[in-house]
């Protein structure tokens, strides 16, 4: 296709969410990367695209009882419950120390209204250290018990039209999978004026203890992430990046370039990293250089040659209408 | 207790010997001299599995001696059972050294107790102890004989030990706890490793002793680098190892949350609201 | 709690549901165990509870081009694409030859339309080889376009209204976990009639070759099963459980004694096991043996006491109102 | 082509040998007599993982005689590679033999075709050839020299060797149906193993040879018993092989998907619509 060499190196990994131009298309994802600092000593911070902070909310929040966090096949479950400062105090003590990291830092922004999510959102938008917003629309909305905004596409076009009224910063909307149709979640939340829409945040699941008969964990259900949900989160992407024309930040178990590329193919323009951290810090990096190799074989100069590339167009002669089961 | 050292990294170690030292009980050596340099008594660290597939595993370290470390660990379920089967040659990801691990302090008389396991994280502060002259006396608890792994080295090291069995084939008949309930020799200072129920009963016999304990806690890791906020364990939030969070003036509790992987792992067992 | 010594043996682990007695709480999982024969020569079927059959439609069904399989992280992608010869062919060529099964045979049934359903369902079940009736409601249903009848709440309804009416056999209504709510689904049924409820089918997800740019399924899309889903499926059952009173086969994922527990401890009366088929057949009677130790080391003479016994009364003072994230 | 044994179990086989062919090729004996008894020329198992975490993986029979049967393998992802860690003594159960096998007839002139890891499959019926004293020839193409393990073997079981390597290391350079085209010897009856697209070539260069041809298919299998109907291949549906049914004038198609564990894995090559 190309006659010249390209070397890795040379090759264009960016990508561009709304407003934010990102030298790497590489995420940490939010709640697994702390403010970045925890990582400092372990990874090259400057050779990551950007660090989603853990979800702030208006409200200081102690966060859910123990135990938090269970192992599970090829993954693991989590019920954090968004322990937090609360807004007032974040900015106050924590947002100035941000200003250091030698990489992009996005906010995220979580509530239990309308009118908390704008307010959030504002007061951490307007700080220049924070160059993005991303909301988590995924935790319960206590108006209407165990709904939450995301299973709902006129609450995600109010939270979404609200959250968008406040700042001009680029607005990354986070889906939740755990709907019967994410598509239409997505044009709701495209509509209302986000920028980017981040698929997916984790799979709702519960753990037992058989020895004790009682949940695993403290807050009995919690948010499944890691390799065992790559395949939810790939037709997640696959369908809200044939439903929407706003760029997508895939996650949902990524670990490898191999893993990373299923989900550019499937139409992510960026990719976000979470539990492979807690295999191997070194996991981001690696999955950068792994891609530019992967395109300077097949003599691409940028990724986003490759972003929503995968063909359905199979022939079969032998085909009655297709279907799972 | 002293924070995280920032000279934690990632160690590309090779695995120098590999000891098999009870029916699932496994020691690996391996040589990182960078990590021993900074290692800490108490201080932990995260193994990288060789698959890459699963999460991290934290695992005390045992040995730190020029420039060899090592690791004692008890094979219970898939990445236990996958380090094991490692083989000297291999190469391992080291993460750490992680945590505050113990304070070594000027007291002349130490009681370590150590449940299981939790051996794996007391030789390091026993040695550190018998160096500045105290009287060290380890309280050693496991289910069986052929559990209670490594109790000459303690003794080599210096260390009184005394032992207890479950199943009563060695020393006290029950737990380790009671024979510290029992001693004729209040210590100046605890420190203890070991199952959480043991740790709550250590903590318990120091404050009846009025002793002050330093428990090292084991949780459920997922980062193991104070990321995630999955590990954590209530203590009072006047406590120098509180997180930043907004005082009970501001938010109605007096308590909070901290992570065992970065705030202790090591805490004070009067500071813990568990 | 009790003072006489239980033996294994004597503990009764048999289920009912509906009308249908099993001696076995063993249920082999629709699609995974053929017609039971295949097996026959590496299990003594005489201690499977029962065999769910293929699901078998009214017209004849090539099924999905290939590949039809994708191993996944603790896990498998499928999309067989109900491959079968039609109600008609079956009952003529195939049924006869179930007799002979040493155990219980349930018919499963799919369908396109609430006709379709009625039409196969009595069909099938006026055979006397046939002692019960899956309605596999999680396939797509052709008048709404990427719908299937287990996400509409009033299409569960209809179809089990209609093929409630063609028998008295058991009727097993299988969910799909692909909804917002599957709590209001399994309402539905079994307000309409369903005698238990199959919880859960599998996951929809995707997999990408990322050489060749395409889909890894001749389908695109496909089903997720195995352990890798089991978190989803225990929660999934939980809340059904706390929904409806009828009996649930607990499935996704079920490997081993320990997975089984943490079913029924979440609610289900019986299990069903697919994938773990695929790893090592021995798995559903080790299952059995296991849950007898099980419940005679505490003492328990039947496993029907440990159904739903999942206690969530944790006590925790320093609990704000819990939720993920 | 016959149906599969009946006698087919679970063998608990403990192994006896291990030996690594090339880099990334195993071979692994083990003890299973009863397995021995019944299998034929073609046969596969399913090998159960030790962990008991992943699916079972489908391998040929590779050798079988007396109470030792082998499998050998490329190490290519997750379970392979896990097969791969297991050492003299483990034990391992075998579900088998399964599938129709190759049928081995009067034939006096045999052309067998195997390409890579296909290798494993094809021991069995040129033993069997061998053995009703046709002349057997083995096309055996790799990658590269060091890949094309066993060679050796089949010249000492009396077959004529004759081998291509991608990369020109040994024997012709390209592919070895380019060899099998380019033959001076017109065989009675073809048959092969390997890659999917090397078995196309196989079905091609036989077609135009007018010499039938029996391939033993490869495709992802799941149960491998027969029981998901995941690993089919469209074949024409007057084939015996074909499974139950209504015929093209009830449905309108004269196609039908045959398992490829149950129906196959050996097929005729004309009768295949893939
Ligand atoms: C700071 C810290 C330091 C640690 N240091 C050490 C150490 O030095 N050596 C060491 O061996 N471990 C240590 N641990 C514990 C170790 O991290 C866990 O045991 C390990 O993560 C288990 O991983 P796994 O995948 O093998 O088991 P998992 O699959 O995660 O499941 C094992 C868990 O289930 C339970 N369990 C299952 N089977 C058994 C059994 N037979 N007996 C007891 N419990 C069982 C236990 O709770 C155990 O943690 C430490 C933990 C922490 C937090
Ligand atoms: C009837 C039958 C008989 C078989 N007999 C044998 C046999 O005797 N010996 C044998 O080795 N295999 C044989 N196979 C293939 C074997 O079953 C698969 O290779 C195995 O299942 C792979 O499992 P895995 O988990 O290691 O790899 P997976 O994780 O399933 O992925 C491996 C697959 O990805 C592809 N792949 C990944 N990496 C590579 C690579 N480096 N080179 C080539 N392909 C790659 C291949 O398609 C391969 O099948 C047989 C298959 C069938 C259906
Ligand atoms: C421990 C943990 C905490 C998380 N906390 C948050 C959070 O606060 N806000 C949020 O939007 N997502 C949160 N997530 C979801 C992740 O950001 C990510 O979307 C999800 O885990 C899927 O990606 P992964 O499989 O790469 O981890 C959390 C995930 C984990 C594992
Ligand atoms: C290969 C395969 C084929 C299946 N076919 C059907 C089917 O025809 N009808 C059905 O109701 N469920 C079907 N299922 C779903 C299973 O019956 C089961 O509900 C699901 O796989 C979850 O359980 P498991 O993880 O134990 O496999 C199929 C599953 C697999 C893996
Ligand atoms: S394990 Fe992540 S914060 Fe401690
Ligand atoms: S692999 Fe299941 S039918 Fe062949």
């Amino acid at each position: 296709m190309v006659n010249d060499v390209i070397t890795a190196r040379e090759i264009d990994v960016s990508v561009r969410l709304g407003k934010l131009e990102l030298a790497y298309p590489t995420l940490m994802g939010s709640g697994c990367y702390g403010s970045g600092e925890e990582y400092a000593p372990f990874v090259d911070l400057s050779k990551i695209g950007a660090v989603v902070l853990k979800s702030v909310t208006r409200q200081p929040r102690l966060g859910n009882p123990t135990p938090r966090l269970v192992h599970t096949p090829s993954g693991m479950l989590n019920a954090i419950g968004l322990q937090n400062p609360g807004i007032e105090w974040y900015l106050e003590h924590d947002v100035a120390k941000f200003a250091q990291r030698p990489c992009t830092i996005i906010g995220s922004v979580a509530g239990f209204s309308v009118d908390d999510y704008a307010y959030t959102c504002e007061k951490l938008a307007a700080r220049n250290e924070i160059k993005a917003i991303e909301l988590n629309i995924s935790c319960p909305n206590v108006a209407s018990e165990g709904e939450t905004f995301a299973c709902d596409p006129n609450l995600t076009a109010n939270v979404v039209r609200a959250a968008r009224a406040t700042t001009d910063k680029t607005l990354i909307v986070k889906l939740s999978p755990n709907v019967t149709d994410i598509a239409s979640i997505a044009r709701e939340a495209e509509r209302a004026g986000a920028d980017a829409l981040a698929v997916i945040n984790t799979v709702r699941g519960m753990a037992i203890d058989v020895d004790m008969w009682r949940p695993r964990l403290g807050n009995v259900t919690g948010g499944l992430s890691g390799p065992a949900i790559r395949p939810i989160a790939v037709l997640a992407v696959y369908e809200v990046a044939r439903a929407v024309k706003i760029p997508i930040v895939g996650q949902g178990g990524i670990e490898t370039a191999g893993d990373a590329l299923e989900f550019f193919l499937a139409g992510a323009s960026a990719i976000s990293i979470g539990t492979a951290n807690f295999t191997d810090p070194r996991v981001p990096l690696r999955i950068v250089d792994e891609l530019r190799a992967y395109l300077a074989k097949r003599g691409l100069r940028s990724l986003q040659q490759i972003v929503g590339k995968a063909n359905v167009g199979f022939a079969n002669p032998h085909q009655y209408e297709g279907d799972e089961g | 207790m002293p924070i995280v050292s920032p000279l934690a990294t990632i160690h590309n170690a090779i695995v120098t010997d590999r000891r098999v030292l009870a029916p699932g009980v496994v020691l690996l050596g391996f040589d990182a001299p960078d990590l021993v340099a900074v290692t800490r008594p108490g201080s932990f660290v995260m193994v990288v599995p060789p698959s890459g597939e699963s999460a991290a595993t934290a695992l005390g370290v045992y040995e730190a001696d020029g420039r060899r470390a090592s690791i004692l660990f008890f094979v219970v379920g898939k990445r236990t059972e996958e380090l094991s089967r490692i083989s000297e040659g291999e190469k391992i990801g080291v993460v750490g050294p992680l945590g505050n691990g113990f304070t070594i302090g000027s007291e002349r008389d130490v009681a370590i107790v150590a449940g299981g396991v939790g051996i794996a994280s007391v030789l390091l502060p026993a040695q550190a102890y018998v160096r500045t002259g105290a009287r060290v006396r380890l309280y050693y608890g496991a289910r069986t004989t052929e559990l209670l792994v490594e109790r000459e080295r303690f003794a080599h090291e210096g260390c009184e030990v005394l032992v207890a069995t479950d199943d009563g084939s060695l020393g006290h008949a029950g737990y380790v706890t009671s024979l510290l309930a029992q001693t004729d020799r209040r210590p100046d200072v605890i420190l203890a490793c070991g199952p959480t129920p043991m740790l709550r009963a250590v903590a318990s016999v120091a404050s009846d002793m009025h002793v002050p304990a330093q428990l090292s806690l084991e949780e459920t890791f997922a980062c193991g680098v104070g990321g995630c906020w999955g590990c954590v364990v209530p203590i009072v939030n006047t406590s120098a190892q509180a997180p930043s969070f907004p005082p009970a003036e501001r938010n109605g509790s007096d308590v909070v949350y901290a992570r065992v992987c970065k705030e202790g792992s090591v805490f004070w067992a009067h500071e813990l609201r568990w």
